[in-house]
């Protein structure tokens, strides 16, 4: 039965094509297919390209690095260029991004450089780049919980008459989260300048779309807070860049929070410590290769004559250097000293931080019973 | 304990009054958003309604909605926006309605909160207050008198202070709404109409610091939050025994202030803490650890515990037999081999 | 902008008046506006509106025992009788029921004694009722924690093929907190036999709904969790009888669960310890009062020559019986055993705790410090 | 420690055989769901990917989605939906993926899993099993390697237990299904690909005794889980310093074996307790305070914690400095004044 707004029963909603502005084969799509989104300029989708290219290199050099053992772990976004380039894409300088463990490309375009991004996924500290200069919040991974930093953040930027807006990226899986739904919930009842990007990589880990929910889409959870919920091929980074900027358009004019779907795949396991192969099949994965962001907008804008076999050198040869770069930062040995453990808990010292701080100080001197006997006389 | 101070800011110092300790916080928080623009509040029901114990009381009316507000009704949510505004410059006083309500923040608190500036090597602080209405002895139904502080306290990055008269009530909330780290910030709702007189504002001893509530030679009795009032009646009761009774009084649970309490203890050799949560894992657990540790040659006997005991705080016909009383503490202290 | 569904796009839904099938004067109305539910028989109606009555004799004796400073606390759900009395009216024998500290009168309907119900809010034991007998978990405190229970119970009941459903009372304010949605999500992923009711009592305490969400119903967050979700008239017991019977018949029969919301209003304070003016005008609480669920009925049942002046006498006889055993329930002394505090902690004894009994036994006979002493030496 | 026993059930008696840790705990929850037709698993990733640390391999593929199933990804949803399941007479083992994402799930463990029997005067039991992988020094990155195990021990009405070894793993994990209490089973991760030879199905010592490893006649060193291998190095570099260290593996954290371990300290007169968490508030501080209580005067010197730092646990590269180590721990025993 369909949604019918006069008799007040709801069920099941019939199934419903993503939002896109250019399909799989790089064709644009009838404005009535679009939803009323304009296809964005063609500058615009060559400076994506571009952005996805070198984004895409750099996922490939960290997932090959991690591969080595070089990194602890690095959970991989291959086939999600889309829906994270283009969320970068549609913020202003004030704007702030809330990222999970899943958006290290975001980061790296939105400026961060790769030995910042890469600091926590190789161990040297829980997080590692500047929050304030960029504007990212630091990549979160307990699922959910950034959302309600972001609409924090947004509210606060509200309360100070700032247009800053606060967009947060989330997982499916995460949806499933209360932490998620408290967001929404407060995002929308503050009118909060905020947007919500979820890309529905279609799983959680090993789990399918369909053991993690039942709705007929994520943007039909928006309809539950009273708030725009938009369904966008999370593949087309057109329509992911023009339904988004929208968005943050309209939460920057006081329109409030809206939540954004982008239907998209994880094409590489979970994270390097992952067995992809228990839970689904090469087929599925093939399928969804077809499907590629990039190529899909290449076409178009090869056959619009905008990226030319001199542009897409550059491009390349920008990604090359960029990879480099990012090897490199691998090579370098990054310096942690174990004594800096102590120094950021609180903001003031504290007696028994500055005892243990000694204690380690003296071990590292070889002399660990002496520091503790020291302590111990010190307190008598 | 050193007299009290006026406190140094632009707050209009007033004549001394009889306050209940909840009206000392509610003059703690409207002296403090006087004063900075940057602290928010907002929570179940502290609107219009002023808060259940009326904490807030009329904050909404002088300070509107922009800055005094009601959330939706969700615990993590709450914690969780008030991270997100700390981080953009806000200074945010949350309440969390009773104590056992606070655990849906549970996540938010303990992997953020505490977290943040260690995450971020100190580049995100979060000067945000959770204040949580906490203990029993208020006859309260299930789930309305639990003592969480052992769940505080044994999570590195958190403060945990606790007032338990109306000068330190405002005192310490001021400090901690004016700390750049995040306070728990625990009220002992059977305090909360106990009165005092007190000139505001008032400036009390440091956050961080415990103090010497009553002098005494031969035991030390540590409490904290609702406790010290029966610490300070069984001082009191103990002099028809004989028995000269030492009174602190901790304030602040962490960080533990080891230089006050382990002075008193060298002095009398004997210390019991008393608290209302259970015993097994409770705070106290840590008090008598290290003060044993640190000043086990100067112990004449071992450190006793008084607390509730171990089970689930009970009905409000019961409470009576959980609590802690004097008789009971004055029978711990009379186990000890007194040679 | 309404809900399109070739569009991907939604926003607000428009206004939509809640399900009924008697209007507030007593009137059946016309088909096209009852969702397509049918009036419950004559005979079923009278027996609600029986049941109505006696639940609100009882409400209004306790409330006055309850100022009277013999209950620790009471929450009333005067004005709420509609939806208490329909939901406890569906219920099979097999059916679980799982309410909150708010929905006393569905205990009392279910056939739980008064002072079993009062046990917890005189403060005897935290809860004091048999659950198994009558199929009802202990009223809730923590706001949506019981949702999970009783999805977890549904879920059980379909794993051994039992046609038990289970029915959970929530109120507006609760619909916020994280367990909500993760109840609804899971009872939607796992098809679970189990019905939510919200009770929308416009208010979580002081806080109006407005400040709660900013969806157009509650109702409409069903549309989220792919469930099927209903917008009645709380005070309507007719409208609420029908849904409620039709979504447990749905979920018995393999259908999975329903979120039906009653929209209703808390004509009392939110406990004896509320003080409602400071929040709430007089004139909106009257207004209220004029929507009475059972007046409403009354006048139905009286057209209709069902509710004779005999009948209700004979309710209102029932309904004063009750009320009195409610008040002698509250003369006699419940025995309390201070030595029970240890008894059900856990089902095999432990030392610490026999020990920590053995000390409050010598306490209460007057020597503790001898019975401190004993269990020192004891561990010696 | 008594010779392991057989295990009294329908379960086939095999040979022994090589088992890690992870595989004995897969076995304990296999021959669980063959005896027991009310054990039921779910959790997230438990089910075909068999969870991430593979603890529930296979039995998706052999018990089917009835029994073993992935559940949406909410953790409260998990304890909370467990709790209802346990309700209608079946027995659920959920998994928490890493310690830090039980959190989420604190309010509906805390509020209602703990309480559930106390509030029903025991007519509602909850058989509901809570597998917590714990702990650190896997290179984990933040928050999978939290060591919770103080807000459980703190909360009465828990039962919380951890193994340190295959035998072990087998015969609580077995324990903790059959119990008719709620347990949480905190799994040390560093320790799942530990090896022992075991003859399946074992029986080792009751769920709620201590065991002391190693005997010995100074010290007595009290550890579980991740811990018990750093004590059992200890003690055995301890022999080339002429220290005889009597090794505790606690495995019950609560209730706390008072008889066990007092009776070692009772001998020894001298302890140290020894875990990964924090030491401030943390379990360690319930063990050094009751043993201290009850055993101060055979005590010779005091009772000493090496523990984690009162800081959140580091990232990968820094864990080694943060985790007790065998020279630690003899650093730490040689503060003492040895008369
Ligand atoms: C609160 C919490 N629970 C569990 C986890 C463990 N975990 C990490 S990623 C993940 C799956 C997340 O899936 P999704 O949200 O779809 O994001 P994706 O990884 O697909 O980008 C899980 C279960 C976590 N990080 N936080
Ligand atoms: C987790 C949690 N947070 C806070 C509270 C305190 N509290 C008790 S009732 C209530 C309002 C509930 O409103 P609603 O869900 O609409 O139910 P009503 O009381 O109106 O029936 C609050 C905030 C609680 N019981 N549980
Ligand atoms: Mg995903
Ligand atoms: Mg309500």
């Amino acid at each position: 039965m369909s949604l019918n707004v006069e008799n007040p029963i709801m069920t099941t909603m019939p199934p419903a094509p993503p939002l896109r502005l250019i399909d799989d084969l790089g064709h644009t799509v009838p404005h009535n297919e679009s939803g009323g989104f304009t296809l964005p300029a063609v500058g615009t989708l060559l400076s994506l390209y571009r952005q996805m290219v070198i984004a895409r290199r750099f996922d490939v050099q960290v997932t090959a690095l991690t591969r080595q053992g070089r990194l602890a772990t690095y959970p991989s976004a291959l086939g999600q260029e889309a829906c994270e380039i283009a969320a970068v894409a549609a913020l202003d300088p004030q704007d702030w991004l809330f990222p999970t463990y899943r958006d290290s490309i975001a980061l790296l375009t939105r400026g961060v450089e790769p030995k910042d991004i890469l600091a926590s996924f190789r161990g040297d500290w829980h997080s590692g780049y500047d929050y304030h200069t960029h504007r990212i919040a630091p990549q979160a991974t307990p699922l959910a919980t950034q959302a309600l930093h972001a609409v924090g953040l947004a509210t606060a930027a509200k309360l100070k008459r700032h247009d800053t807006v606060a967009l947060t990226l989330l997982g499916d899986g995460a949806t499933s989260e209360g932490d998620a739904h408290e967001a929404f919930n407060f995002a929308a009842v503050w009118q909060a300048p905020v947007v919500f990007v979820v890309q529905n990589n279609q799983f959680a880990i090993s789990v399918p779309l369909d053991k993690q929910m039942a709705c007929r889409t994520i943007a039909d959870k928006a309809i539950g807070y009273g708030m725009p919920g938009y369904y966008v091929d999370g593949n087309d980074v057109a329509a992911m860049y023009a339904v988004i900027s929208a968005a943050m358009d309209r939460a920057r004019s006081g329109g409030g929070p809206t939540l954004i779907e982008g239907l998209t795949y994880r094409i590489e396991a979970h994270t390097n410590s992952d067995d992809p192969t228990r839970y689904r099949k090469a087929a599925d994965v093939d399928l969804w290769r077809h499907r590629d962001p990039i190529e899909r907008l290449e076409k178009y804008l090869v056959a619009q004559g905008a990226l030319t076999d001199e542009v897409r050198a550059s491009i390349l040869a920008a990604a090359e250097e960029l990879a480099a770069t990012t090897r490199d930062c691998m090579t370098e040995q990054a310096v942690v000293d174990p004594l800096e453990l102590f120094e950021h808990v609180y903001s003031t010292p504290r007696t028994a931080l500055a005892e243990q701080r000694a204690f380690l100080a003296a071990e590292l001197d070889g002399d660990a019973v002496a520091s503790v006997v020291a302590r111990e006389k010190s307190t008598r | 304990m050193s007299p009290n101070q006026p406190l140094q800011t632009g707050t209009a110092v007033r004549a001394p009054e009889t306050l209940t300790m909840a009206a000392a916080l509610n003059a703690a928080i409207h002296d403090a958003m006087v004063d900075d623009p940057t602290v928010v509040l907002f929570g179940e029901d502290i609107g219009p309604l002023g808060g259940v114990f009326r904490v807030t009381d009329g904050l909404y009316a002088e300070f509107g909605e922009t800055r005094v507000s009601d959330s939706p009704l969700a615990e993590a949510g709450i914690v969780g926006t008030a991270i997100g505004m700390a981080m953009y410059g806000l200074r945010p006083v949350v309440e969390m309605q009773f104590d056992a309500f606070s655990y849906p923040a549970f996540q938010q608190i303990v992997s953020h909160v505490a977290k943040m500036r260690n995450r971020t090597r100190g580049k995100i602080q979060l000067p945000i207050v959770i204040r949580i209405p906490y203990a029993g002895d208020i006859g309260g139904v299930e789930h309305h008198s639990d003592s969480s502080e052992a769940y505080w306290t044994a999570t590195p990055g958190l403060t945990v202070v606790s007032p338990s008269n109306p000068a330190d009530a405002y005192s310490m909330l001021r400090g901690a709404i004016a700390s750049d780290d995040p306070v728990i910030f625990m009220e002992p709702k059977s305090r909360y109409w106990s009165k005092a007189s007190v000139a505001l504002p008032v400036q009390t001893e440091p956050l961080d610091r415990a103090v010497v509530l009553r002098a005494g030679t031969d035991v030390t009795l540590i409490a904290y939050g609702p406790t010290v009032k029966t610490a300070l009646a069984t001082a009191a009761q103990a002099v028809t025994e004989g028995l000269s009774i030492e009174v602190i009084d901790l304030r602040s649970l962490s960080p533990f202030d080891d230089e006050t309490v382990g002075a008193s203890v060298q002095k009398t050799g004997r210390a019991c803490i008393v608290h209302e949560a259970a015993q097994f894992g409770g705070y106290g657990a840590e008090v008598a650890a290290r003060l044993t540790e640190r000043n086990f040659y100067y112990l004449a006997a071992p450190i006793l515990r008084v607390t509730g005991f171990d089970i689930p705080y009970p009905s409000p016909k019961l409470e009576e037999y959980y609590l802690p009383t004097p008789d009971r503490i004055l029978a711990a202290l009379s186990t000890w081999e007194w040679s």
